[in-house]
């Protein structure tokens, strides 16, 4: 019933898919960290004004789903004359998703800190840089951990829409095979593999990175 | 008010108000910890102990009064100060008073070791080695040199209060402020915590020290306050005078709560059998 | 930009409200139909038996861990023949969110479960009460509280997720948009623009009002 | 239950089509449930879309039409992407694909196809400004086409030099094509041309590349009975010119008297 | 070896292992409290004391000796049932024995009368008006009648406790088990719990009570008994002797644990000044 050569022929195709994947993936999430890093030091900081733009950046950004941010930003603002290419429209789109998500989890993990923690970097004479540094962001870090890594995982995930705007990924791929050669299970069969290949491992590492950051247990 | 000669924590007038709370937690409340000695406050639930150990500490702004420490002023009080955030005091003023608090709030990504050498290395500069040599004698002390390595989580509660007090220690504190630091502790460990409290006393450590233990307030307190409500309802530099008969009606009360009677005696007719011995 | 009249065509917004109308019926039977799979598979994550909850394990990991547009192409090219079912690409949306929705739920309820004191069960049974009693009058309510939140968030994300339908080509919200474009791209070439950015909106007039429930949820039953 | 719709009344049913074999059905179970099942495009102007009203138009649209009338059923329309068109049969979601669906091997192999009704080959279409008058134009450069067409087979088979961009939909290979994000787009010539009569700044540079083929009804593998029903009409329909009125109310009004329609119609099966 | 007249709780030669663990909890031990006595256990932590109260209510199945309640056996040790979960003990039995643990374990979902109502309604099928009634009563003598219809989160941890006392007393229990009721609460409101414990002492509730307030256990206690590593050291019918005078080295060691002695005497030079009476 499957045809082996077919998906001997055709993996090939899906490591470059994968490679799409990844690169936009890679790209996007970096992104998407720092943007969650500000959002969240503004919000922690309590900045006003900012503050308040990045409440409303987070409503948006959490309430919309990634096709739509996509076409809008691929096929709506190049009538406003801004015309960006896929892999940009690709890499801004899953920022400005993941921004609010990873802004979330490491806002979570600075509120987790205890107070009576930075209390004792006062009282120990911290400067509040020294708190920050090696009181806060370290405790915070091993909190917003697992968060981070199940953004990760579910930002790769939402990163497979990018074929909707010809970014040529793993489902692009699938749904280019299924298109012209009509071999339904075999590609099928190599998107359940190439996406096990690329996210099992994120998961097991981020379990492990989970594990070793978790300070209170084990 | 501040005699030149005096040595030891002097707190005058303190006047401390919360943000949107309707009344003043302190209203003007006095004490002195001369060095060398140690002073305990007992009173109940929300009467504002921990309040004032904050404000010694700096973390809460005052209002009104003064906060001195040797002839140096640590704190004024500044009216419409209620929002102001903890105290601008430098990072050299602040070290020299220690603090534990009740719960156990060991940096929980550092090991005991870390723990106690941070501060020594990051703030004031000294030398690894030499902080490092300090921190372990310190830990012999407390009898846990075994567990230097040790990360928080794997010890006790008890072994982690001795932690924190070394952690405080090695700043040498000329105040250390102690917050119900047994608290949360199982009666055993209670017992080895404040048995290095009553050791640091003997070696004269000047303390201010907030706890509900009151065998061990009577044991190694040099002078004893008791507030309610904020105000100083009595004082004593004799403690067991304080305990054995409170001058004030209010203080008779409160230490009552940690006596109970026995108030009845069994007539019934069921048969009192004795135990067997069984094991 | 003078586009913005493609909205005011009749028949645009009527058929962009329909549209709207199937995104939002195939997230509300998804999310419905999830209720009844998540208890169970809840239910069976604190099963006994090893193997049971080894199966339910693989199971959440597997939709976990696959982009739900995979399972989406999964459930409407694979499944259907595969097993010979014919699944229209509606049937095939609203199966894998049920699939999906179900493990998450399944995995909160646990989660819930798991995460009431033991001395809740422990109080009941020196009190006397039956298992049946147990479970319904003291774990159950509990659990609920614990769960709702969570639950909400979970239909929100379904609700985006609905987005992916076009790309089986089911004709919701953006398909209807697409076929708007197309036939007013004579007359109004800019409009993708503004049919996108009504798109836009509307997922999140009907996204942000459940964050908003999640969230006040979140606050309010976090204190008992 | 019944499913949520949007866009035509016509369309109600479809989406709630539960689930019932992949066999296809018989003639008689068409006739008796009342419905006639098929797939169509519903954003390929002037073949299959859906107009401001809501309702399905277009070249396919008058011939669905016209044989669910004679069955003395009711059509009901799936919209389908280019790339599923073959799906929806194997998978029995509808009883006949009727989406400008050229006929090649690879195909015939997955499905049966009737006698053809139209004839087309791949057109090209580029800015004026920067036409492509030849294939060899294009060598290195980026063409634009959609997923599952004859279009992309062909250059994807012939032409490897040539990057094509691959869209989901026709809506966004043309969108894209307006945005410059390629240098030229290929479908069906009649397709193309249509399009770039009506979208000033384009024309189509190439009107005729790789064989001509013929467009034809298809249904699931093995489904003969439907399939000499269909084919029985299109000769029946032939001699009443049907497809050539067909072209007049759909398609002249797109491509006024530039085109010929014998170089598109095929009237009764007879290329 | 139960003897047909004795009323009361009879433990004899219980032996209970944890699963996983390397040795038994309790390897044989047994004791009584006759009826209308409040027998206290005593003993360092991890002793057993928290397990042996929860093989008495049934929470923990035991591998050997048995419990009995006037004469009826409650549970029989089997060896090798160490997973086997709770006991299958009928509620009806259940019900003759109440208990209240350390945390506050009051249902959130559900009011204060709630609460105390669940379990005479759905268990025992009294009528709600009647159970209601008695638990207004029970909530008047704990001096919570005004709080019927506050949620447990409204409450303090004190007046939570006192609810938990109802929720039981309202069973009509003929034994009550409290372990450790009062290990999470501030002195206060230990206070007020541990009065509705000796109120009820007083009117002849036969009770086991694990506690760490050894005045209060002394008040409390008809019989006394202490543990250590699953073994009884010494138990006493005179608590006012065991407190005094315990016989044991061990017992006399875990009673110092509670003691603190004053150890130093100031005769260095810092002037001890008065304090100044500023309020
Ligand atoms: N951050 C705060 N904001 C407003 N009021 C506060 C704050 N912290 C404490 N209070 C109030 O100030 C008063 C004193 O509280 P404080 O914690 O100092 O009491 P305490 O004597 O330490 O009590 P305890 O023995 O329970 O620790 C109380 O009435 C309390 O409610
Ligand atoms: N569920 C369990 N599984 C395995 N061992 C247990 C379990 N519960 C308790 N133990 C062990 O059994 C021993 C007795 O524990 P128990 O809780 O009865 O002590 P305790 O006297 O109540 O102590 P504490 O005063 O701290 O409450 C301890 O060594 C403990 O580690
Ligand atoms: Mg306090
Ligand atoms: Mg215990």
């Amino acid at each position: 019933m499957v045809d082996w050569s077919f998906i001997g022929h055709y993996a090939p195709f899906f490591v470059t898919g994968a490679l799409m994947t990844l690169t936009i993936s890679v790209f996007g999430i970096a992104l998407a960290i720092v943007v969650g890093a500000v959002c969240a030091a503004i919000e922690t900081a309590r900045i006003p004004v900012l503050r308040q733009i990045v409440r409303v950046y987070v409503e948006i950004s959490r309430n919309t789903p990634l096709l739509v941010q996509l076409y809008f930003l691929y096929f709506g603002l190049p009538k406003l004359g801004f015309v960006w290419s896929a892999e940009a429209c690709a890499i801004i789109g899953l920022a400005f998703l993941g921004g609010s998500y990873m802004a979330e989890a490491m806002r979570a993990g600075v509120e987790a800190v205890p107070v009576v923690q930075r209390e004792n970097a006062v009282m120990l004479g911290f400067s509040r840089l020294q708190t920050v540094v090696h009181v806060v962001v370290p405790q915070a870090a091993s909190t917003a951990l697992p968060g981070i890594v199940a953004n990760v995982i579910f930002l790769i995930k939402e990163s497979s829409v990018v074929s909707a705007i010809a970014l040529a990924d793993v489902m692009y791929m699938t749904k280019d095979l299924i298109g012209m050669y009509y071999s339904t299970y075999e590609s099928l069969f190599l998107l359940i593999v190439t996406y096990l290949i690329i996210l099992l491992p994120i998961s097991i590492v981020g379990s492990w990175l989970e594990r070793k950051f978790n300070y209170e247990r084990l | 008010m501040t005699e030149q000669q005096f040595r030891g924590l002097e707190v005058r007038d303190l006047v401390k108000k919360y943000p949107k709370a309707e009344r003043n937690v302190f209203d003007g409340i006095s004490f002195d910890v001369p060095k060398g000695q140690v002073l305990v406050i007992v009173g109940p639930s929300g009467s504002g102990k921990s309040t004032l150990l904050r404000t010694v500490a700096g973390l809460e702004p005052i209002q009104g009064g003064t906060i001195a420490l040797d002839g140096d002023v640590l704190e004024t009080g500044k009216p419409g100060t209620e929002k102001a955030g903890r105290s601008k005091r430098p990072s050299a003023l602040r070290t020299r008073i220690g603090m534990v608090f009740q719960s156990y709030d060991l940096f929980p990504n550092k090991t005991v070791l870390g723990n106690i050498t941070m501060a020594p290395v990051l703030v004031q500069k000294r030398k690894k080695a030499d902080v490092e040599a300090e921190a372990m004698a310190l830990l012999e002390r407390v009898g846990l040199a075994d567990r230097a390595d040790a990360k928080p989580h794997e010890l006790s509660g008890g072994q982690r209060q001795r932690v924190a007090i070394c952690r405080a220690l090695i700043l040498h504190p000329e105040v250390l402020l102690l917050d119900e630091i047994t608290a949360a502790l199982d009666p055993e460990m209670v017992r080895e915590v404040l048995d290095v409290v009553l050791d640091l006393a003997d070696d004269g450590q000047t303390m201010l020290i907030v706890t509900h233990e009151m065998q061990f307030a009577r044991a190694v307190a040099d002078r004893i306050v008791m507030i309610e409500d904020g105000r100083i309802v009595e004082r004593s530099t004799d403690p067991d005078e304080f305990f054995a008969h409170p001058k004030t009606e209010r203080a008779r009360e409160f230490l009552h709560t940690f006596e109970f009677e026995r108030r009845r005696k069994h007539e019934d007719g069921e048969p009192i059998r004795e135990f067997e011995d069984v094991d | 930009m003078s586009d913005f009249n493609i909205l005011l065509e009749p028949g645009v917004f009527p058929r962009l409200l329909n549209g709207l109308w199937v995104t939002v019926w195939i997230a509300g039977v998804s999310v419905l139909l999830s209720i009844p799979v998540g208890l169970v598979t809840g239910w069976l994550m604190t099963a006994k038996s090893r193997t049971i909850r080894a199966i339910m394990r693989v199971y959440l990991d597997f939709i976990r861990i696959m982009p739900q547009l995979a399972l989406l192409f999964i459930a409407f090219y694979g499944l259907a023949r595969l097993w010979n079912w014919n699944l229209d690409a509606t049937g095939a949306c609203v199966l894998v969110f049920v699939l999906w929705g179900g493990a998450e739920l399944g995995d909160l309820v646990r989660g819930a479960i798991q995460s009431i004191p033991a001395i809740q069960t422990e109080s009941a049974y020196v009190l006397g009460l039956t298992g049946p009693q147990t479970f319904a009058r003291v774990v159950l309510p509990q659990a609920i509280r614990r769960l709702l939140p969570a639950s909400v968030n979970l239909a929100t994300r379904i609700v985006k997720t609905t987005s992916l339908a076009v790309l089986l080509g089911v004709v919701e919200l953006i398909k209807v948009g697409q076929q708007i474009i197309d036939a007013n791209r004579f007359q109004y070439p800019s409009g993708t623009l503004w049919i996108y950015g009504v798109i836009f909106l509307m997922y999140f007039i009907v996204c942000w009002p459940l964050s908003v429930v999640a969230r006040y949820l979140e606050k309010e039953w976090a204190t008992a | 239950a019944c499913g949520p719709t949007a866009g035509t009344p016509s369309e109600e049913g479809t989406a709630a089509a539960g689930s019932t074999t992949a066999t296809a059905r018989t003639l008689d179970e068409i006739k008796s449930s009342g419905q006639l099942k098929v797939a169509v495009f519903s954003d390929k102007a002037p073949f299959g879309y859906v107009d401001q009203n809501g309702d399905y138009q277009g070249y396919d649209i008058v011939f669905a039409e016209r044989l669910a009338k004679d069955l003395g059923v009711e059509p009901v329309y799936t919209s389908v992407d280019p790339s599923a068109r073959v799906d929806v049969l194997t998978s029995n979601k509808v009883d006949i694909t009727l989406a400008n669906f050229t006929v090649t091997d690879e195909r015939a192999e997955k499905v049966d196809f009737s006698k053809p009704y139209m004839k087309v080959a791949l057109g090209i279409v580029s800015p004026e400004d920067a036409e492509i008058t030849d294939v060899s134009q294009l060598d290195g450069k980026t063409l634009i086409v959609a997923k599952g067409t004859t279009a992309e087979t062909y250059f994807e088979q012939n032409y490897p030099n040539i990057n094509l961009l691959k869209y989901d939909q026709y809506a966004d290979a043309y969108n894209a094509l307006l945005d410059g994000r390629g240098d030229a787009m290929s479908t069906d010539n009649t397709e193309v041309l249509a399009w770039a009569k009506s979208n000033k700044g384009y024309a189509v540079g190439v009107t005729e590349i790789g064989d001509t083929e013929t467009i034809a009804a298809a249904v699931q593998k093995g489904n003969t009975e439907l399939l000499d029903y269909i084919n029985d009409e299109i000769v029946t329909l032939g001699k009443e010119n049907f497809f050539l009125d067909d072209y007049n109310q759909t398609l002249k009004p797109v491509y006024g008297d530039e085109v010929d329609p014998n170089d598109i119609v095929v009237e009764g099966g007879e290329v």
